[in-house]
């Protein structure tokens, strides 16, 4: 038989733990299983170290949501559902890795360290992004969909002529992206040079109000395949699976084995920014199946259940959340405006007269109305 | 006659367009249920079924290359480019493909096809969402481009646009969506103003300023408060970049002998070039003073609580009318 | 199994009839042969015309190229290898199907029925292709890579539409193509739509110097499979193979199953194009190799063989093809060159009166020489 | 000193990069065995190697967008782009990505990067082989556009462009590929005439004629033909369109007090058209005529047979200059 045969395992709408192909090591009642190719060591600590980075997640996501709605924020991109996908996987790099995200990685930049009120100088209109990408190891947010996948590759290739340096790359990615010739010129690049990238689609069904129906009529994780490299799909809203899913994918990588596609399936649980309105376009019935495998709730459900985290526990954690939510939001709202003349810095890295020149006249033109 | 918002003028112009022609469809992302990020084709998927309101895979060059290919089979597609800054990925079917089919099959091909773009700032939207790109589109023979200003024009715009045989690049001017106006919604479209004309629309004999999108009501703003200072201000929406009706814009100069131009573009290479550039050669003799130019730095779009620095207001080209009567 | 294991089956460069996935019905050696997948039914007489379009395509090009030689003309893309997955492919069209050519489908041309002078045409410099591309139901020649199988995507999606026309759309492109973004999108948007579109990828192993394994680590018909749709791949250079094969793709095609790609597996045994050193950068070897997999010769030998031709047939063939040397040769030195005003024709379909004040401008800056 | 071809100057260029700087790494389709379809690359990977001179896969966004990611780990990507035509599909990465990773990232993010392209027609091309894109470049913020009209520019243009810690869109004028000129290639690059100043070519004062790339050599040649008439033309390369020297444009023709500005590209918002505005803002009272433009018409480049028609001549060029004494 020469015809390529397909696997039409077309995703079901609610793919959950009884689809084989999804791998899972924490049920949403939050039960540990285990996985042949994917397992997972962590000590007790190191767990409730991912529910605390989950918790105090969405705790940030809720307070910028609040803060855009009281006009501190021109606009919010919540990532309500998907702490786990973002949390898993950053979790999984090393420091020297580098991460290059959309416009929704709030977790990865968390896990990178980056001061969260730095985020939201983005959203605030303040600047394009408050964070050295070199001391951060996490490229600026990037709003065109999937062009930065070719930066993630490209940066991998650097990388890997750089003797006795395995350090890794990840670039985030959504499911609408993966329509994108960008991102599938990243696949060809990356199997071409054997690029140690790892490509982190985070498939939440949704491109604004585009179902991922639209996009692609097999799962995602396949697309590797027709490419020449691993594809995987993890549930998305575990945060162990996507913790060793990644990390499975990052030794691939980093051991000279080119490129690896996880998929993690989850959900959009907001909106897809606070411009919108998915009341227009979905059913709120989803939403309500999805709550039900909440990344946050199973962990703690795990950590209660196995005795690992006690009420003290959950409740220091939800202290810091909000003594974090304090913290961002006096640091939000005390923001100064950036000087004018600002925006004339930074256009080139070697100058340009003729710039120089346009500040001048404008700082004169600013300048005549002082003197009025 | 009824007062609406110019998106909302837009979507019945759409819907006009959809009844009258069933070759007409409509596509993009997020153009179905959701009606657009805008709304601009709020309830046209409902209405006319998801043959002619397709909500496509998000790909800008897919959604131009095959809205191509269907056009060459005889459909007559409308694309929604969701922001300006995300026309790029699809510039390469736009300037090699969609302008020169046509030529290249000398004249047995046509490609009617309608891009439309909200442009412009002005929203306090992050990144990518505010570019002013009708300069990279104007200087590519073989497109229309037009850029529409107020309600009502948007609703004869956009129909006469779906009605061209040629590819036309459609400016929406963002942050003017809301703006309302009087709309007459049954005039008949083959009597309309013709598509590729500019307008005078407001007449003065002191200076002319040319604007075109979400600079004419600056410019019409500009002009009322200078006409409390005695200086009458002849306002012109160019409405076509091209092809460029320059017979109207050099009649006004010539009269006028003075002239600003407004855009929200970068001013270098930016449209307002192409109008000094040929204003001063055909009215060399009765300028009394340089074209002048306001618009953008020579800097990318800045973060949005510096846009009012970087955008034209009326200070700015009052300010430059000032400078035309200083030579 | 969770990680989608892959096919590594590396195309070896020399994939002959030993390669289980290449589909074969006449070996080098002129040998029928059947496949379960793609019977072929064709009597005598078809065999034969396939015969003579081969021969009849190899003369035109090898009198094109001594007309590019002689300086009749700009440059010429040589079809010399490829005769048969062109003749085989477009011969199982219908009339009303719709074909989309890169550059060098000369031989989908003249089974369009486009009469080869007017392909000439383009590369003498006279106009862009001077055949009406809705008469012959063949779009012009794209040489900016990939973009056409877009437009070729969305001409079925438009086909798609109308009531009781199963009509297909063929789409060309070669193996480097398969890395641009357009041609991955046109891969998202036919599985998408489930498109009535075969897409022909004629893999004649190079993109000017750039083999085929720097685009792909696998063979390039899997690809198809990470977009949902199936591929083949089939021996290139048999005339009967490519014609059962796209025969199949266009059932299923048609029957509203979707995209399908076939992979041509062929060799581009002449230069890029007559600009181009192939010296350069491939080896002797590799043509010789490939003289013996030559297109015409298999045919030749099967139809002698089985004694479904005789020599008076072959020179009558060949006779013909001297006929149609001598008649392009002396059409295309006989081509005038197009008036100067109109190159301003046919930018818009309704005009620009600016466009026209460049027109009379121009026509009086002429006429000021003729007078001088 | 030695008599190069432009196309061997810039090969000695870049090999000169190569040597001098092991952060330099060339990309593109077919630079390496063939060394280009120019040979403008001939030799470079046999002497460094597969990894300082790479062949890519066929997709300009997926060079220029990997080229940026290896930027942004300290490499020095040089990406040539096989004809001006194909540079489109990357044009998403260029005007989005490339010229604004610095100003996005308020300075912490450096992309030297050069972008090499073939540019201009009259060579007899085929579609898409002769284009002259310069102004959809220029007119984007971020980007440093430059164009060599010379060997001797050409070879050290190439080595400025890639030791400059921006983007630079580098064009080389194709039909200028064959001609030589001498070269001093022992000249020490940090003392060479820098690399975005315009520069007089020829002297003159009776009217100043602006040109870069392919263009350079005819205004040159008008330039000579004009003399033998007693007409005196200041002939500027402008070399570097964006940041434009304008003070040495401004002098010269405040000097001459009339111009003519050639280019391949469209007349109606080519460079030109900046130059022309520029000039009458800055030197209004100077001028004794307009600026007058010498360059393709509003029409896609046209079939090779009838380039002639459409480029730039000499006879062109002096009928403007000529047309400037009638005002
Ligand atoms: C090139 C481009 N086109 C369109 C947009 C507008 N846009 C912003 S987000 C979005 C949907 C993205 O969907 P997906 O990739 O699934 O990511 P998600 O938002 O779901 O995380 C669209 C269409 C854009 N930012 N860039
Ligand atoms: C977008 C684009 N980039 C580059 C080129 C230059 N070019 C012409 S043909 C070619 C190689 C094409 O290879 P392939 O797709 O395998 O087709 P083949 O020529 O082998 O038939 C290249 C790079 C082009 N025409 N278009
Ligand atoms: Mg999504
Ligand atoms: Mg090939």
């Amino acid at each position: 038989m020469t015809v390529d045969s397909l696997h039409h395992t077309v995703a079901p709408a609610d793919a959950g733990p009884a689809d084989p192909a999804l791998v899972q090591l924490l049920t949403p009642e939050g039960q540990r299983r285990e996985h042949p190719n994917f397992p997972l060591l962590l000590d007790d600590a190191a767990i409730r170290d991912l529910y605390r980075d989950l918790v105090l997640l969405r705790r940030f996501d809720t307070e910028a949501t609040a803060l855009q709605r009281q006009g501190e924020l021109g606009i919010w991109a919540q990532v309500l559902g998907q702490e786990a996908a973002q949390i898993g996987s950053a979790r999984a790099l090393r420091p020297t890795d580098m991460a290059f995200p959309t416009y929704r990685e709030h977790g990865v930049a968390w896990c990178r360290g980056v001061p969260p009120e730095k985020i939201l100088e983005l959203f605030r209109g303040i600047n394009f992004g408050g964070w050295n990408p070199l001391e951060f190891r996490l490229a600026p947010y990037t709003i065109v969909i999937g062009a930065h996948t070719l930066h993630a590759v490209g940066y991998a290739m650097a990388l890997q002529r750089e003797p006795h340096n395995d350090d890794a790359v990840i670039v985030y990615f959504g499911d609408g992206a993966a329509s994108e010739g960008d991102v599938n010129e990243a696949f060809v690049f990356a199997a071409s040079y054997n690029a140690p990238v790892v490509f982190f689609l985070q498939n939440n069904q949704w491109a604004i109000s585009v179902p991922e129906s639209r996009q692609s009529r097999i799962p995602l994780y396949q697309r590797a395949k027709g490419f020449g490299f691993p594809g995987v799909r993890v549930d998305g809203n575990d945060v162990l699976a996507c913790l060793a899913v990644t990390d499975a994918a990052l030794q691939h990588v980093r051991s000279g084995q080119g490129p690896f596609l996880i998929e993690a399936f989850t959900y959009r649980m907001g909106a897809h920014t606070t411009s919108d309105d998915p009341t227009r376009y979905r059913l709120a019935d989803e939403l309500e199946k999805w709550k039900l495998r909440d990344p946050i709730e199973r962990v703690k459900a795990y950590l209660s259940r196995s005795g690992l985290a006690d009420a003290e526990f959950f409740a220091s954690v939800d202290v810091e959340a909000e003594a974090l939510a304090d913290r961002i939001r006096s640091a939000c709202v005390s923001m100064p405006d950036p000087d004018p003349l600002a925006m004339f810095d930074h256009v080139y890295a070697d100058g340009s007269p003729m710039l120089d020149a346009e500040r001048r006249s404008y700082a004169e033109y600013l300048a005549s109305f002082g003197e009025a | 006659m009824a007062t609406l918002a110019l998106a909302r003028a837009l979507n019945l112009g759409l819907r006009r367009a959809l009844e009258s022609d069933p070759r007409v469809v409509i596509m993009g992302e997020d153009v179905g249920k959701l009606g657009g990020v805008f709304r601009v084709t709020d309830g046209l998927q409902r209405d006319f079924g998801e043959d002619r309101v397709m909500d496509t895979p998000l790909a800008e060059s897919g959604i131009v290359g095959t809205a191509i290919g269907m056009a060459l089979r005889g459909l007559r597609p409308i694309c929604e480019i969701q922001f300006d800054g995300f026309v790029f990925p699809a510039y390469d079917q736009i300037v090699n493909q969609l302008a020169k089919l046509h030529y290249r099959s000398r004249g047995t091909l046509t490609v009617p096809l309608v891009i439309r773009i909200p442009f412009g700032g002005g929203i306090g939207a992050v990144e990518h969402h505010s570019e002013s790109p009708e300069a990279l589109f104007a200087h590519i023979p073989g497109l229309k481009v037009v850029a529409c200003g107020n309600a009502a024009d948007a609703y004869t715009m956009i129909q006469q646009a779906v009605a061209c045989d040629d590819p036309v690049i459609f400016f929406e001017p963002k942050r003017r969506y809301w703006e309302r106006a009087e709309v007459d919604t049954d005039a008949p479209l083959d009597q309309a103003f013709p598509l590729t004309a500019a307008r005078v629309v407001r007449e003065g004999r002191d200076v002319t300023l040319l604007a075109y999108g979400p600079s004419v009501k600056l410019a019409l703003d500009a002009a009322a408060a200078a006409a409390e200072e005695g200086r009458e201000i002849e306002v012109i929406d160019v409405r076509s970049l091209s092809p460029l009706d320059f017979h109207t814009i050099s009649s006004s100069v010539s009269r006028t002998g003075r002239c600003v131009v407004v855009h929200e573009a970068p001013v270098f290479l930016g449209f307002g070039a192409e109008l000094a550039a040929r204003i001063t050669e055909s009215c060399f003799y009765r300028l009394e003073a340089p074209v002048l130019r306001v618009g953008g730095f020579s800097i990318p779009y800045p973060p949005s609580r510096l846009e009012e620095h970087y955008l034209p207001d009326v200070d700015k080209i009052l300010d430059a009318v000032d400078r035309t009567f200083s030579y």
